[in-house]
């Protein structure tokens, strides 16, 4: 099936008002040698009832995270997600609309990211933030960027703490900006200070950290505050988890510059990565608002005094400024935005508090009982939130695995994959005290 | 506000949420941890009812394409097919977490490969991303391959053309990724000006990023030769996919010689825009970037589909994962949907709907471009300008009348443009409203062009001051 | 978790307002002799994520339609439904409204259900139809209730050709209007129009047939309804099934008086039988009209002559009449209506007969390839539909469903259940000629 | 009209559908079934976007749970939770055939199950049947019960007496069933006159139909003496579950001698209303009258749930099927999620935010009947009437605030009645803004009557007028 609307006996009507004969005629500029003579090589369309039956047992050659015990995370996170998020973002006026280019008649996009900026400025404790980026290793890179215009610097010190994806995509960016990279090794699942210390320069423009780092731990973020803030002119940049600040402190508390992230966890499902909702803050401060990417909500007052809200600031953006723009941020992620509004607001501060709360009980509770199996060990039991690394003694971890998967258990994410020793094992709110018992069950015998 | 902000629903204790059981018992956090806890947040507290009513009162204060006509030119705001939410939604299909093991993904690969088949079908491109996350991200990383490629090649190009009526994402792309852009005027047609490209092009130039049809709707007549001038100095030129729907089915990127491109899925293949995004901006290349592609590139060997990580020559990667995902589901659906034979269709009536509206508009604005135009059309209101209202204030007064506006000020060659796109799916008895309403307002000009200027009035709001919001801003409460 | 939206603080302030202490104290005129003193022994209440989990795991204890290919109709059918339909009917506006009392705020549903009266009106060929029923059965009870209103005689004809489950109810009903049934017994799975002509006196009041019949041949309409109308008092009550009616002439032509039925096939799933959506047409004729159950919406003016629409002729209800209403009919089934205005907006003309005509054709070739095999005989192989019934030689039928469930497939209603032999076979659009050919093959090697 | 009828959309040839492709030979219509072939039908003929956004804008036309309060007296227009939605969506929950074999069915017959239990709790019944598909419906089939009961004793009984207070479907129900209605007057302080009622029992007298709170809101506190006189002469007494919000987990029906009772699961239990429909009126019975119950009844054995279709004493069937079955779902869903402490609190709150209105109300409207009531409260405009506007004034004049109005003119012992039923879902700000623009109104109606006897202003359509629709009847298109 099609989605045309007129009729043959309507499209012969128009052809007449243009004074064309057939529709082809429409297409005689296109020169021949570019024609497509031949039609597209895809199948004929099919209707609904064949798609949705293609669809289904498409579906069945997967096996989705529902169908198993998922311990994986490592930077997307099997949250609870309520109901009323998706009944909410299924209003066609929602999700049928275009960037709110028309302020007047797009005041519930405009008014919920508002509320998404306030809320994201209140988990972060920065003053300021855009509309929504792509990812988080996309906003990560263009806060890089971002950094090492406002510092003029192109060095950018990476520790290897962070989320591999995001630096490889820092570093595709980076590429793009013509930036110097160097990379900090770890000792013991977090940076040494004394490491950045040493790497620090006047020629460093931007020092980036995740918190928890990629391996659920927390760096030393006082001592490395510190050290960062002796420069005045180093952008520090922090990597952050929205979803566990309800629980851990602000990274504006450790002289952050600019904080990005991921905020998939907020109230948007999986979808194998995709789409994904990046965030993007920095301080309240003029240079730093000027040189922000994205799109920027306002509250302003129309003609009669009434408040309502337009998109502000664009004289920063690409349709404005061109090759001049912070960014060529375009469209970006607004409905996974007003998923994560959603979210927040329906879990308010009690509620997100609790996920933190019960993703670290339950963590450690798992933590700690494969600790005590012998033939296993927690490499950072002392220092993790969510997200633990697990080491397997005497046998092979991708072995571990595969013999879990046949039991339907997902164990985590292999960091094989990244040219390390152990599992990157993810605990949240949504495993039940029986699913963490039976993986401990397995493990044992295993 | 016609709704007051969720904050204003707060009172202290409300709740809105569930959890389920603790269950395990409570881990002390140690010392160093404790340090780290916060004191508290500032959401919202507030019952599912509140959230419920509240942002099903924001709904009812925006305007979708389920609401009406959407004539945003370079915009493609088709209608969004309900079976492809659907099929996006299937549990099986979306509940996957990106470092499953591919032996349970076999299903989303099969569906990610055939969507590459077909958008390379469509383009005759040779190899195609899909990770890219939007139209801009699609533009970045074409640059950023092409970057690599004059790397590889050991050549130094530095210099990126893109003409006067380009999308602003065009230089902003070129320049984020370390190019300099070099613009150029388009010629009295509104076609890319072939003594100026000439003059522009030289050893130093990496890249002509070009549209085809342009923002105005119209088709570069002289094509292939452009993209064999630029061949001729060793560059490459890139093919923006925004005006994809103008010519699916009848003409092709790779036959005109494009080298790589960007698709946009929202646009194109009826994915929705989400209030401005998620989007998806799958980039095609000709075999010669394959090796360039970000990484991981789909492939299929005999017995399965699987992500090539062995990647030397890549770019790197653009996207923690592998795109957006889900708005690849409900493209794939809708391809499969339409059919090859129904892309066509869908080509030609989005090119009859934008000449319908053009052949009955053009006598009451003034069209300063006469040439053929394909699926949207740029007028100019400087004829009703100068009669006292201009293009933002008619956009204004359309909002009155329960239509969206067109895209104005767009593109810069035109003065007081109104770039009008209305998509295959608009009727005619709608777009036959959209040209009285405009004709309306045009009378309404001449009769009482205060009425226009003081517009919108029917809406939530009246004219909302931008200038007071960039003065003052008051970006969060 | 329970919807309570006030805080314990808020609750006090408000018994501080009524002049109480604590919320018990609302409760003491309850007398204490039937005070339940126990909490309810009623688990405790879940969160959502469990909640879930609960259903999915009992859902799984289930096997649904499409995890088989089913046959299965006798009165419920697995048509094609449009996703339309549910993104539509899940808007707040309309499916958490009340019955439309304050019309202007109700426009919505009146003017939905305005469009349902008319394409009911249009299938039926009736002159007048009210907003809905509860179901078939209950619909065809009221209209033979009605039609004894209308003659003053209390004698019914009852053929065995319809629906047992309707009969049943219509019988339930009768015992309530103290109607007198005779059954009528057919053969070769019709009436015979001379048994009618037999039955029929001067105090018979109503007469019933079902178009296509339950064992979906056609009884002789013309024949009969000649029979029927030279006692013009007699009131002529034809159950439909207004998805066939696309293709079938409206029951209006063989002089139905009044025309009632399912039109569950109309949009709305199974459901495993409810909610369900009874019609009930009747004649234009003001006598027939004040004897209708049921609400009714009119097309009207508002005081600025604006059309708009509104509940009308209430003066026939029981809020109204009390016990002198038509009927009991209070809740009826608004929103399954609004599905099907939905689903004939959808299929429109050309639609709805190729829905009719694909039930046709691959029933009718389904019959044939069974016919042809040895041990099987297709009873009304002259006259169906799309549901014939299916005699199985040499064997149990029963023994041949309980083989073919094994096999995924439900060949279709067990006669047995109402004491006859063979099956009721149904054949809809949604079988593919695969499934159909499936079905062919494992009969011939059962 | 805002919104032109769907068949004002109609194009020929226009299409919305999609279907499969027939793949089998057609075959012909033998000689006599071409008879009964149709010419055609004037279905409209649409696009799949003209049914959308028709649709959708006729939704906008509309007011539910979810836009705001709702306070319709007797009807307990309570939230509608997102995830009870969910669970009746889930396929292999909701995608069943009536007649499929009950082994595969054993899940949804586990939740039915459940559902009965739960429901024979709250309420002290023994046994509960789920087939009837309203309030109505459940009336109706009580009432047979009844009927079959003295039948089977052998007992002649023709008289069902119902109070002057009661819902209108009572008599209308008991009719249905072929019994004879005596309506009996209440006494001044809104209850049950012992005195009348004892005059009107007599051993004609099948049953007394009494809801408790009755629709006063009023608690009867004789209402052990009540059902005590009614068993004295041998007669039953029926419970109105429309008010069972007032007493949840305080007071069972089944305590205070009740025989039998129907349940709404779209009011207490908070299935949605769909604007009008569907509901789910399941029907409980004590012990005694059980075999009477319409057939089948769900068993359970030490294997399975099954349907006990050998009910030699049944009334025989009022349903297809089993009832609204989908309905039910969404009941079950709730009771699980609140759990039997919550259903208490639910009690509570619903009769608190009553008790609250009623509290900052009663000074300016009358309170016909000063006797503490329950979960909902009637209230007179007679002194509004008197100062030039009447309670339907009031009303209109709500909506123009975007509120819904309470119940008018019922119960009918009392002039202008206003029967007002928050509900526990709605918060303290709401029941305040809702007693402002009361208040509001009432001075309006000091200052400028005409301003609300000409209400409402400010909706689609202003004051419809009734008079000429029913004079006129205009039915379809």
């Amino acid at each position: 099936m099609d989605y045309i609307s007129n009729t043959p006996a309507e499209r012969n009507k128009m052809l007449k008002e243009i004074g064309l004969e057939v529709v082809e005629d429409l297409f005689k500029m296109i020169p021949k040698e570019v024609k497509a003579d031949e039609q597209l090589n895809i199948e004929s369309g099919i209707s609904e009832l064949e798609l949705m039956r293609k669809a289904q047992l498409t579906a069945k050659k997967n096996k989705s995270i529902d169908q198993q015990i998922s311990f994986l995370g490592a930077g997307a996170y099997d949250h609870y997600v309520p109901g009323i998020i998706d009944a909410l973002i299924s209003r066609s006026e929602f999700y049928t609309a275009y960037t709110p280019y028309q302020a007047e008649l797009s005041q519930g996009t405009l008014e919920a990211i508002y509320e998404y900026q306030s809320m994201i400025c209140d988990l972060t404790g920065m003053g300021i933030t855009n509309a929504s980026m792509l990812d988080g290793a996309s906003a990560a890179a263009e806060a890089v960027a971002m950094g090492a215009r406002i510092s003029r610097r192109s060095k950018v010190l990476l520790p290897d703490t962070i989320n591999p994806a995001y630096r490889e995509v820092i570093k595709t960016y980076g590429a793009g900006a013509e930036l110097e990279f160097i990379n900090l090794n770890s000792e013991q699942e977090i940076i040494d200070p004394s490491l950045i210390e040493k790497e620090i320069d006047a020629s460093t423009g931007v020092v980036v950290l995740q918190y928890p780092n990629f391996y659920g731990s927390i760096e030393k973020m006082e001592e490395i505050s510190k050290i960062i803030k002796e420069d005045k002119k180093v952008v520090f940049v922090i990597i952050a988890n929205p979803i566990l600040l309800g629980l851990l402190k602000p990274p504006a508390e450790f002289g952050a510059d600019i904080v990005v992230g991921e905020a998939q966890s907020l109230g948007n499902g999986l979808n194998y990565g995709g789409p994904n909702l990046g965030f993007m803050a920095c301080k309240d401060d003029r240079k730093m608002l000027r040189q922000l990417p994205g799109r920027i909500v306002g509250k302003t007052k129309d003609v009669e005094g009434k408040e309502g809200f337009v998109l502000t600031l664009q004289t920063r953006e690409q349709h404005i400024r061109r090759e001049k723009a912070t960014s060529n941020i375009c469209t970006n992620e607004a409905l996974n935005a007003l998923m994560a509004t959603i979210y927040l607001s329906t879990m308010g501060n009690t509620g997100l508090r609790e996920v933190g709360e019960q993703c670290y009980h339950k963590s450690h509770y798992l933590a700690e009982k494969i600790d005590q199996l012998p033939g296993y060990e927690v490499a950072n039991k002392d220092n993790f939130i969510h997200e633990f690394i697990l080491k397997v003694k005497n046998k092979k971890s991708s072995e571990v695995l595969k013999k879990l998967i046949q039991q339907d258990i997902l164990l985590g994410f292999d960091l094989k994959r990244i040219g390390q020793e152990g599992i990157l094992v993810c605990v949240t709110e949504k495993r039940t005290k029986a699913e963490l018992d039976k993986l401990i069950e397995k493990l044992e015998v295993l | 506000m016609e709704e007051k902000l969720i904050k204003d629903y707060s009172s202290p204790g409300r709740k809105g949420y569930s959890l389920p059981p603790l269950e395990v018992e409570e881990s002390e956090f140690n010392s160093e941890l404790s340090d780290y806890l916060r004191e508290d947040v500032q959401l919202p507290e507030v019952s599912e009812v509140d959230v419920i009513r509240h942002y099903t009162a924001l709904s009812e204060m925006n305007y979708g394409v389920d609401s009406g006509i959407y004539p945003l030119g370079s915009c493609t705001m088709k209608y969004n097919p309900k079976r492809n939410e659907r099929v996006a939604r299937i549990a099986a299909l979306s509940n996957l977490h990106p470092y499953q093991p591919e032996a349970q993904l076999q299903g989303s690969l099969e569906i990610l490969y055939q969507l590459k088949l077909d958008l390379a079908e469509i383009s005759a491109m040779d190899e195609i991303t899909l990770q890219p996350a939007s139209g801009a991200h699609g533009e970045f990383t074409s640059l950023m391959i092409v970057k690599k490629y004059f790397e590889d090649k050991e050549e130094k190009r530095t210099k990126v053309i893109v003409p006067d009526s380009a999308h602003g994402t065009n230089p902003a792309s070129a320049t984020m990724a370390g190019f300099e852009v070099m613009e150029i005027a388009s010629n009295e047609r509104g076609m890319v000006d072939l003594e100026a490209l000439a003059e522009a092009l030289d050893q130093d130039t990496a890249a002509l990023m070009l549209t085809n049809p342009n923002t105005l709707g119209i088709f570069e007549e002289d094509i292939l030769k452009i993209t064999e001038m630029v061949h001729e100095v060793g560059a490459l030129v890139y093919y923006d996919g925004a005006n994809m729907n103008a010519i699916m089915g009848y003409a092709k990127p790779g036959l005109m010689n494009f080298d790589l491109m960007h698709f946009n899925l929202h646009k194109t293949f009826s994915t929705p825009h989400g209030g401005g995004g998620p989007g998806s901006g799958p980039v095609g290349v000709k075999d010669f970037l394959a090796p360039y592609l970000p990484k991981p590139v789909l492939k299929k060997d005999e017995k399965k589909y699987y992500w090539d990580q062995k990647r030397p020559k890549s770019i790197g990667k653009v996207h923690s994962f592998y795109g957006n995902y889900g708005i690849m589901l409900r493209a794939w659906a809708y391809i499969k949907t339409v059919g090859g034979a129904g892309l066509k269709k869908t080509t030609e009536n989005a090119v009859l709907n934008a000449n319908y509206l053009k052949s009955r508009l053009k006598d009451d604005f003034e069209l300063p471009y006469a040439e053929d135009s394909l699926h949207e059309f740029v007028l100019s209101g400087s004829r009703q300008k100068a009669e006292g209202a201009s293009t933002l204030h008619i956009a204004k007064r359309l909002l009155d009348y329960d239509q969206y506006a067109p895209t104005i000020y767009f593109p810069l060659v035109v003065k007081e443009a109104m770039m009008i796109e209305p998509t295959e799916t608009e009727n005619i008895e709608t777009l036959d409203h959209f040209v009285e309403t405009l004709l309306t307002i045009s009378r309404e000009i001449k009769e009482d062009p205060e009425l226009v200027k003081n517009a919108p009035h029917s809406t939530t709001v009246r004219k909302l001051d931008e200038t007071e919001a960039a003065r003052n801003p008051n970006l969060h409460w």
